[in-house]
């Protein structure tokens, strides 16, 4: 990986990438590289991208991002305060905004995410936050973005200890069945970017990052998962892009998500 | 008829039992002063309710306050887990009956209009409901599947406010109440705590700025600072110092019941708790971590 | 009558008189009496009564009562202005707000209200306004107060044309049964004062204003009054209360209810 | 990318035979330019949805715009009964489809949440459910009776604020909206009529009192006295004469046609509206009538 940018700059701009011009986002706690992907969007070839800081500020201009995405301070000359998350959640349930972004401890390959038990739920070898939002926005945004900076067989794993947020399910046909808009789009980690082909709704290689290869995404990934093809390389962020990014965010907090790993 | 009580007043009002929910979202706005004066009283047995929370929930556990939690989330937010509700969650010494932030809201507004259940389509798929099927249900409607939640009714709401009158009306600054005024409308008593009392006049110079009526507040407690070490924006940011502190002393069994004692626990009120925290060098620095104003 | 007050003064007291110092009260449009009624009783009895006028501004001191009780100039001095009818419902369904008065076209011996339609709904021989919020306040508010200036056969009959607001029902159980609160506590017309007994939940004879026989009641009434042996007198206004409604009211809107008849 | 569009483009984007939501309440805020625009273009078999109205609704009526009304409840307050909505109805001119204020709301929320109802107490032993048994239904739950209310889900659904800038933004003073946020909510277009097109550093400044956001709002129209002759508080009250005068032209069905002609529906704005019913006098009369600012 060259010395220009780090995986962290990297992840932001195949994320920001992948935010078309209708995106109208929203974020929640902990989410420093999702705010970044949709200021950079916003700044580069999505004008239009509307952001809701921390669900409740729409469309601010932040000086830079603070060390908590709920924070206030990242509030500053927004067009519209909510009152409460209950007003917003409108527009969540219809379509007026339509993307969030999810992490989670576990994620399986239809993107179903678990945030609330490792082990089992009533005597757990570790009690996890718990869902908090997912829940319901994974079932009620049509366009989800998971990502992770810790692609690991113990988080990318066949079969999750809890299912907390909903991704494409037990696989096609099960959103339709509950009357589910959308689902998961991508995944982006640390080593590649999947998506979910309608056939089988189950994880596919679309790129992997500057010197990783195929069978290290594989080894990394608690199951099989789907190569069509040769698969290319995640294009490397411009130097405009990383200059945006770190202007957006110069104390680095995006890279606080990959002390985790 | 004032409706101003003692924070000790108001802890005695939550018996144990029963079902008290406590507001803010993380580590922001929750009524921590009133958290504390529940540990102190030395509740028991309760059922809390909380949406998305932090500090609050971890301290009610850590006092030995709670048998069941319901709840959307817990954790310190960028800090880490919640260390005693992980703990006891583990151990099986408290029940975590978790729901989302939705859906909570979707039982505490069944509560609140008296209806059986509200029908949302958050949760399907998911094993959420599976975990309280006597008050979750999925239904196949042939319109659609929906989630219907049975009713959240606590007996008591506690929520942090920036002021209020005698007569309970209260007004959050500018305008966000994460999710609080869910609660105050569910809740059988409303409890508000508050940065400070006005007159009422304050309120009726500028009505559309009023958050909750005084109708539906029970009772008003003086609490400044009474957010601490949760943020109380614009006013103030959380104490993220405090926080590192608090999470490396519940590494250190010894250490903790010290740390507990002085530095949460003992003091008095919102001012004292901030100069067992520091002092005025605290104030300084949560004052700039809230920016926005 | 004597003349120092008018049947509207006599209502409006004889309303205010039956609102304790508990009632948290609200008022739609075209409401003059119940209006006065509460701002009566909070100057007199029930200092902590609570009004929300229009449903929107809560506990205003008005100068004088405009010629609508929508009108924002009824919102002076409140303590509160609400932002939408629906952050308001949640009051009325979870018991905080506990009062509202109807009137009615027709209303039938168990309190329940037309304001629908005369005649069959699909072809009508009068499309009266219809229900508005009726149907919603009748059920879910606990003590609904009715009023009526114009105590004639054609406004209380045995069988209303439509139902468009829940008194008691069929009768005795009826709210139970669907898990409704509370029910009209009285009625207050111009010719007497009327209530609803458990046993039958029909209206009975409370007071016969003054003036009135307790046989000019039944044949101004479509249906049998109870009658429980003696009847009272309705008390009179009081000097002070007469003062009091003609300066809360000084250009005289209540009596416009009055044209009606 | 401005969302500004005419007066007459805004009407032209009501198709034929499509439902369309008219806010305000009785005499009060109604897009009443909108329902003029609507008359003018001579839109035909509309669904109207209005949760309590009055001239709006009666005016499409007397406009031949209407087909059928999703209503609480029309009238002229204390004027009378609305009598094209009422003439109407009894000649079997427009089918009456009757809820009430809350059922509306529940289903214009079903609509926005994309559920197959909500839930609520309201309308329950009264006859109002048996009119439309295919969009409500009384369902007797274990845990307590609760009326369905089918979605109801405006194609369009047109506003009128006191200030929007071009993204959609909109502004309503001081805050109340009546109940226009639920259909705001529900529609799959929204058409705000505003008083006043200011830039968008106006609700930078103050974001607090944003009404509605821009992502919200499909489209902008500047309507400066656009809910006339019904109120725009704190701006104006309703014209109270002008109501008298259009009731005793209704009755008169040969002087009616020019009343309607001159005095409502050939003025091509608010101010033409306003010089067509008395000019600066008319003016003055409901600036004193709407006394609270």
């Amino acid at each position: 990986m060259s010395a220009d940018y780090g995986i962290d700059e990297l992840m932001v701009a195949a994320l920001a990438r992948e935010m078309p011009n209708d995106t109208r986002a929203f974020n929640g706690a902990a989410s420093f590289m999702p705010v970044c992907a949709f200021l950079l969007a916003r700044e580069t070839h999505a004008p239009d991208l509307v952001w809701v800081a921390s669900s409740i500020a729409v469309d601010p201009t932040p000086p830079r991002i603070p060390e908590s995405t709920l924070s206030d301070a990242l509030w500053d000359g927004a067009s519209m305060l909510h009152s409460s998350a209950f007003d917003f959640w409108w527009y969540a349930q219809n379509g007026r905004l339509n993307t969030f972004c999810f992490r989670g401890a576990q994620i399986d390959p239809y993107g179903n995410v678990n945030n609330t038990v490792i082990g089992p739920y009533a005597t757990p070898k570790v009690r996890l936050p718990g869902g908090g939002g997912m829940a319901d926005l994974s079932c009620q945004v049509p366009r989800v973005y998971l990502w992770s900076t810790t692609h690991t067989p113990r988080v990318f794993v066949e079969t999750l200890d809890f299912r907390s947020g909903m991704g494409w399910g037990d696989g096609p046909g099960h959103r339709e069945r509950l009357g589910l808009q959308g689902g998961p789009r991508l995944v982006v980690t640390n080593l590649c970017v999947m998506d979910f082909p309608e056939e089988t709704r189950r994880m596919r290689l679309r790129s992997v990052h500057p010197g990783v290869t195929v069978e290290q995404v594989q080894e990394a990934t608690g199951f099989e998962v789907t190569v069509d093809g040769d698969v290319p390389v995640t294009a490397e962020p411009t130097p405009d892009e990383v200059e945006i990014i770190r202007r957006i965010d110069p104390t680095d907090m995006r890279k606080r998500e990959l002390a985790g790993g | 008829m004032s409706k101003l009580i003692a924070m000790d007043e108001a802890a005695a009002r939550v018996a144990d039992g029963s079902t008290v929910a406590v507001g803010g979202l993380l580590m922001n706005g929750a009524p921590m002063e009133f958290c504390r004066a529940l540990a102190r009283r030395g509740a028991r047995d309760l059922t809390v309710v909380a949406i998305v929370a932090g500090p609050s929930v971890d301290w009610l556990v850590a006092a030995g306050c709670v048998r069941r939690a319901i709840v959307g989330l817990v954790s310190m937010e960028g800090f880490g887990l919640a260390p005693h509700f992980r703990r006891a969650a583990e151990r099986g010494e408290i029940e975590v009956e978790e729901w989302s932030e939705h859906t909570i809201i979707c039982g505490l507004q069944a509560a609140a209009a008296r209806l059986p259940f509200m029908p949302t389509k958050a949760g399907l798929g998911t094993d959420m409901p599976g975990l309280h099927p006597d008050r979750t249900e999925v239904v196949e409607h042939e319109a659609g599947a929906y989630l219907a939640c049975g009713p959240i009714r606590p007996d008591v709401a506690a929520v942090h406010v920036h002021e209020a009158d005698v007569h309970g009306n209260c007004r959050v600054l500018p305008k966000l109440v994460w999710m609080d005024s869910e609660l105050v409308k569910a809740a059988d008593a409303v409890i508000a705590t508050t940065e400070r009392v006005v007159p009422e006049r304050t309120f009726r110079a500028a009505p559309e700025r009023t958050t909750y009526p005084g109708f539906a507040v029970d009772a008003v407690v003086e609490a400044p600072l009474g957010a601490y070490p949760t943020s109380l924006f614009p006013w103030h940011g959380y104490d993220g110092a405090f926080i590192t502190e608090y999470l490396a002393a519940c590494r250190d069994p010894e250490a903790f019941g010290g740390f507990w004692r002085d530095r949460v626990l003992a003091p008095e009120d919102g001012p004292a708790m901030v100069d067992a925290n520091g002092g005025a060098a605290t104030l300084l620095r949560i004052r700039e971590a809230g920016t926005q104003s």
